[in-house]
């Protein structure tokens, strides 16, 4: 069509995207402000796996970030902004619910993931899942690892924290017996951070990560879904695996 | 108008299947607040005193509790209680415990100061006039001092009672299941914030007009 | 009973009493007048170390007041003092506010207390008044139960500040009364007061206070008819 | 003692890698309480001599105005506003808005009564004055009452800014990049909770110990 | 200037007035006296509706108070009223206390209002203390200042309620001196007050008021020497 000729003009092959979906020129996006390695701050800066992969997106698919800069709030936050339509992208290791598909929409999954135990590196008493039972578990309010927590043990006292800092302190400082989350995280907080801890049992409950998007913006979804796919083709989905999480494959 | 029509459709209904957990917090909420303001009169009856005493080191030491206690925000001392006391002495709080803690040095401040206002309120003519009748300073200020001052703290006391109940709800930061920390808990996980988070504010509001109205009641009893 | 020699008092850099000299004989009656902020109120709570003396000595009943080894509690038992503002204790009711301090200092029983007590609201004329509440009574009512109060005590001299001055006008006789059968029952009185004419007929003598000093002191005819300083002239004439 | 010990091993010069972020904190904190105490100012006049006026339908909705917000607790009011009201309304405030309206909404209720409270302190004997002069109620109210009230407000209302200050802590809750938000998120990501908290806590005091001082000074020459 | 006819005048129950009779012609002064609480000052304050009227008439120089179509301030502008508390504004220098009403009211110019302010200060002898502040003053000096204010208005009718009643004996003096003069002067006024002194001296005619009602209305000398009513009687010898 004639508008196809028009944004072609300006010589750009990504911009093929652009024209077979109703996009607004930017979208506000906003992320968790602390869940490493996907998103953190580091030197001011906020970074992560996260973080590339929607930047990548976004160029892709041919919008703009609203105001230059992807806003960060705390993760119970997230959801209830995208209903209000106060965000219209999330990206923040968010699992795919049934539950959450009621209120939100979601992209193509772009990460697989589970849920982990983590304890001091000296406890000897929990292996796994059963273990928990009377003890103290921490996590982070308004996760699925709080949720799955509530429906998989009986009489565990569970902590639910705002922050997943509050939530590792309370592991290593002892107010807490185990912290249960987001399998790459603890990884990745134990690889980095965290020495005195260490992963106890199996990978708990499977997940998907995927971009969490706003009710009502069909096209974007489809627009963002198919960035994501060209991404995987083209390779640099794995570029920024690769330098998040080590070319195990 | 649009946004009253919005407000009659939402899910209101949905409220009453979290009553139990409301109900737990709006428990601790009261909980926290009565056994924290119990400890807090204790401390603000021994820092008020310490305001007016004459004894200079209690005098400095009961004015940096109160200033450095009404100089920050509860919030902030709810969190430095909570995330970095803990490492400092190397022992863990459980969350209720905490949740008093944060009250009774909270109020302790406040209370201090409704202590050392009505001890001065009082006229000074009732001071010389049990002195000039041969009591000493501890009997003037037991039998004729006291008595009245107790009296008159009886109202800011009851506010403080209120404003405590309030500040219990920040203890959600901290992880204390109050009344705000359920609501939120409810719609982090049903995503019905405009229903919880209005009952919760409803439930508040029922609370603190409750006892003002007691207040202005008991008020009234005092000045027969 | 009472010897004051060159008593000084100072607020601050304010002096206040600039050395007062004067002698107060047993059963005596002394009234003490001069104009507002003349220091007389000053000069009676000196009399029983409500404020405490800068410089010059006081002896009341043989007790130095100055000295430091003065217990001067027991002082205060035998120096009654009532206040222009009345002071009863409003938590108590008028037997209790009798009743306080011979219990608590005297440690008599409170039987003893309430006997004695009983007494003297008889002689104030407030025996119906035992069981209420000071806010329930007039102005001159309550300054008798103070009067009955100090009383209880049984002390040897009384300090009167004003006793009428918050008084409605037909409040002030009551009072008068009261205090004009204690000074006929020979108690030893220092009384300031603007009521000239109950200085006129009760006092035996009267003092003139002026800026911190007493200006003039002679029996209440001299001074009311004939008075020999220019300034109690002057201030008489504004009063009477 | 051991957490003496302790308090100094901490890394206390970190703070100072973080100044930068908590200035900004700062920035916010204060734009945001003054900002928000002047509307506040504004509703509190409105709603405050609402309050004392005669006529029945201001009198409810400025009681209503002021029970309200001061029966339910700032942090309720702040996430209410930011999370349900955008629903009921469709329109999302920016957090520094929200939590502009915020302080607006809450000190405003607080400010009414002060007003109230400053205008009904005034003897009455000052209207009778006025009045039996053949001034008007409205030229009484402008040229006598009002300017004796208003610096009777003073020092209730500079008590109310540190107050307001105070509460802006909470808008960390609401995303709020103020100063506790700051330090919320320095800690979240680099592990340093004694020294962040206990610095935020520092700059909290040092403002509010500041301004009490200046409204100490500034009491004292209204006392001329 | 005054016709008074059957006033009654309740607070909820409390029935304070209960039927006030009277006339007060130009130039007359009249003085009330009585005991606390017998209606004095609310009856005053009808006379310029700070309080309302329950029933009753009343009129002031022509206007009747009670009926609806009259324009109070209007009325008010010709009472001046002075009171036991002065209520001077306290925000106000003395020149600007009197100058406000005179600006506001009867819209003059700032200059007219101050040339006048002095003049009135002058005569209450207060012309050196005119860009002082209200609290500077003693309270002498202040009733003063609300003398001046009043007659600032230009009222041809002066209310004062109690004017020297908080005032220091001393300072009593220099404010019936005023009163005084405004009386030779030819001011009708209505003077609430104890000092008898002064009602014997200036008042054309004495009311005792006990009660709610006028119980006696007489000459100063006939009231004071020899009063009809038994009731006048015991209130003079509880008073004089
Ligand atoms: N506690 C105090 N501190 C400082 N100054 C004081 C104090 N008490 C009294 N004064 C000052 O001492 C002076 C004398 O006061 P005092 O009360 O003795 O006067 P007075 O003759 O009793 O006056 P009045 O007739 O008004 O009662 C006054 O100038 C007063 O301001
Ligand atoms: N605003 C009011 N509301 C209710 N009752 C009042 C009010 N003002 C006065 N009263 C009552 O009216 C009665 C007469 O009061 P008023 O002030 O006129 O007496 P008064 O003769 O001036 O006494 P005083 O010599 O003490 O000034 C008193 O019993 C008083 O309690
Ligand atoms: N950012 C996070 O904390 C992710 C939490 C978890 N994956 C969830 O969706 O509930
Ligand atoms: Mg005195
Ligand atoms: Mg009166």
């Amino acid at each position: 069509s004639g508008e196809e000729d028009l944004a072609s003009g300006e010589g750009e092959d990504e911009s093929n995207n652009e024209s077979s979906y109703d996009l607004e020129e930017s979208y506000t996006v906003v992320s968790d402000n602390s869940f490493v390695p996907f998103e953190f701050v580091e030197d001011g800066e906020l970074t992560g796996f996260d973080i590339e992969l929607i930047k990548a997106i976004a160029d892709e698919a041919g919008f703009e970030i609203e105001g230059g800069e992807i806003q960060t709030t705390n993760f119970d936050g997230i959801i209830p902004g995208l209903q209000t339509q106060q965000f219209d992208i999330a990206i923040a290791g968010i699992s795919i619910t049934e539950d959450r598909k009621q209120v939100i929409d979601y992209s193509e999954p772009y990460y697989e993931s589970g849920l982990k135990i983590g304890v001091s590196a000296d406890n000897e008493d929990i292996n796994s899942i059963e273990d928990l039972e009377g003890k103290t578990v921490a996590t982070r309010m308004g996760s699925t690892s709080a949720d799955f927590l509530e429906e998989n043990t009986e009489d565990a006292t569970i902590n639910q924290f705002e922050q997943l800092d509050q939530v590792y302190l309370a592991v290593e400082n002892g107010s807490a017996d185990a912290v249960v989350y987001d399998a790459p995280n603890v990884d990745y907080y134990i690889s980095t951070t965290g020495d005195g801890l260490k992963t106890v049992g199996e990978l708990y409950q499977a997940e998907n990560y995927g971009i969490a998007i706003a009710k009502g913006n069909e096209d974007l979804v489809a627009a963002v879904d198919d960035a994501l796919a060209t991404l995987k083709e083209n390779g640099k989905y794995d570029e920024i695996y690769n330098k998040w999480f080590g070319s195990e494959e | 108008m649009d946004a009253i029509g919005r407000i009659l459709e939402f899910d209101w209904f949905r409220v009453f299947e979290f009553l139990p957990e409301l109900g737990k917090g709006l428990y601790y909420t009261l909980l926290i607040s009565i056994v924290g303001l119990l400890i807090g009169f204790v401390l603000g009856a021994i820092f008020g005193l310490g305001r007016i005493s004459k004894n200079k080191f209690l005098f400095v030491l009961a004015s940096i509790y109160v200033e450095v206690v009404r100089g920050t925000p509860v919030l902030v001392q709810a969190i430095w209680i909570f995330f970095a006391l803990p490492i400092i002495i190397q022992y863990n709080f459980d969350p209720i415990v905490a949740g008093i803690i944060v009250i009774a040095i909270n109020s302790g401040a406040y209370i201090a100061e409704v202590v050392r206002g009505s001890v001065d309120s009082i006229d000074k003519g009732q001071i010389e006039a049990g002195r000039s009748l041969g009591l000493t300073k501890n009997q003037t200020m037991r039998y004729i001092i006291w008595p009245q001052a107790f009296k008159r703290m009886i109202p800011p006391l009851g506010n403080q009672f209120i404003i405590s109940i309030k500040d219990t709800s920040l203890l959600s930061v901290i992880l204390v299941p109050e009344l705000m920390f359920q609501g939120r808990l409810i719609v982090s996980n049903q995503f019905i914030a405009v229903e919880i988070y209005t009952a919760v504010a409803l439930f508040y509001l029922a609370i603190t007009l409750t006892l003002s109205l007691i207040l202005r009641l008991i008020e009234r009893r005092l000045n027969y | 009973m009472i010897t004051v020699n060159d008593l000084h008092k100072r607020f601050g850099k304010n002096e206040v009493l600039k050395g007062i000299n004067c002698e107060v004989e047993e059963t005596e009656v002394v009234c003490v007048i001069g104009p507002s902020g003349s220091g007389k109120s000053t000069f009676l709570r000196c009399l029983n170390l409500l404020e405490d003396v800068s410089a010059g000595k006081v002896v009341i009943d043989g007790h130095d007041l100055t000295d430091k080894k003065t217990n001067i509690n027991t002082v205060r038992t035998e120096v009654g003092m009532v206040f222009q503002q009345f002071n009863l204790f409003p938590h108590k009711t008028v037997i209790q506010n009798v009743m306080l301090a011979p219990q608590k200092v005297r440690k008599i029983t409170s039987e003893e207390a309430r006997k004695r007590g009983e007494i003297l609201l008889e002689k104030v004329g407030l025996s119906d008044k035992a069981n209420q509440y000071p806010a329930q009574l007039s102005g001159g009512q309550q300054q008798r139960v103070a009067i009955a109060r100090a009383l209880a005590m049984e002390p040897k001299l009384m300090l009167f500040d004003e006793p009428t001055s918050a008084l409605d006008p037909e409040l002030v006789g009551e009072v008068l009364e009261v205090m004009k059968q204690l000074a006929k029952e020979g108690m030893t009185m220092v009384v300031v007061t603007h009521e000239m004419g109950f200085a006129k007929e009760v006092a035996d003598r009267v003092l003139f206070m002026d800026e911190g000093i007493i200006m003039e002191e002679n029996t209440p005819d001299k001074i009311f008819t004939n008075p020999d300083s220019e300034r109690t002239k002057e201030f008489l004439n504004k009063v009477l």
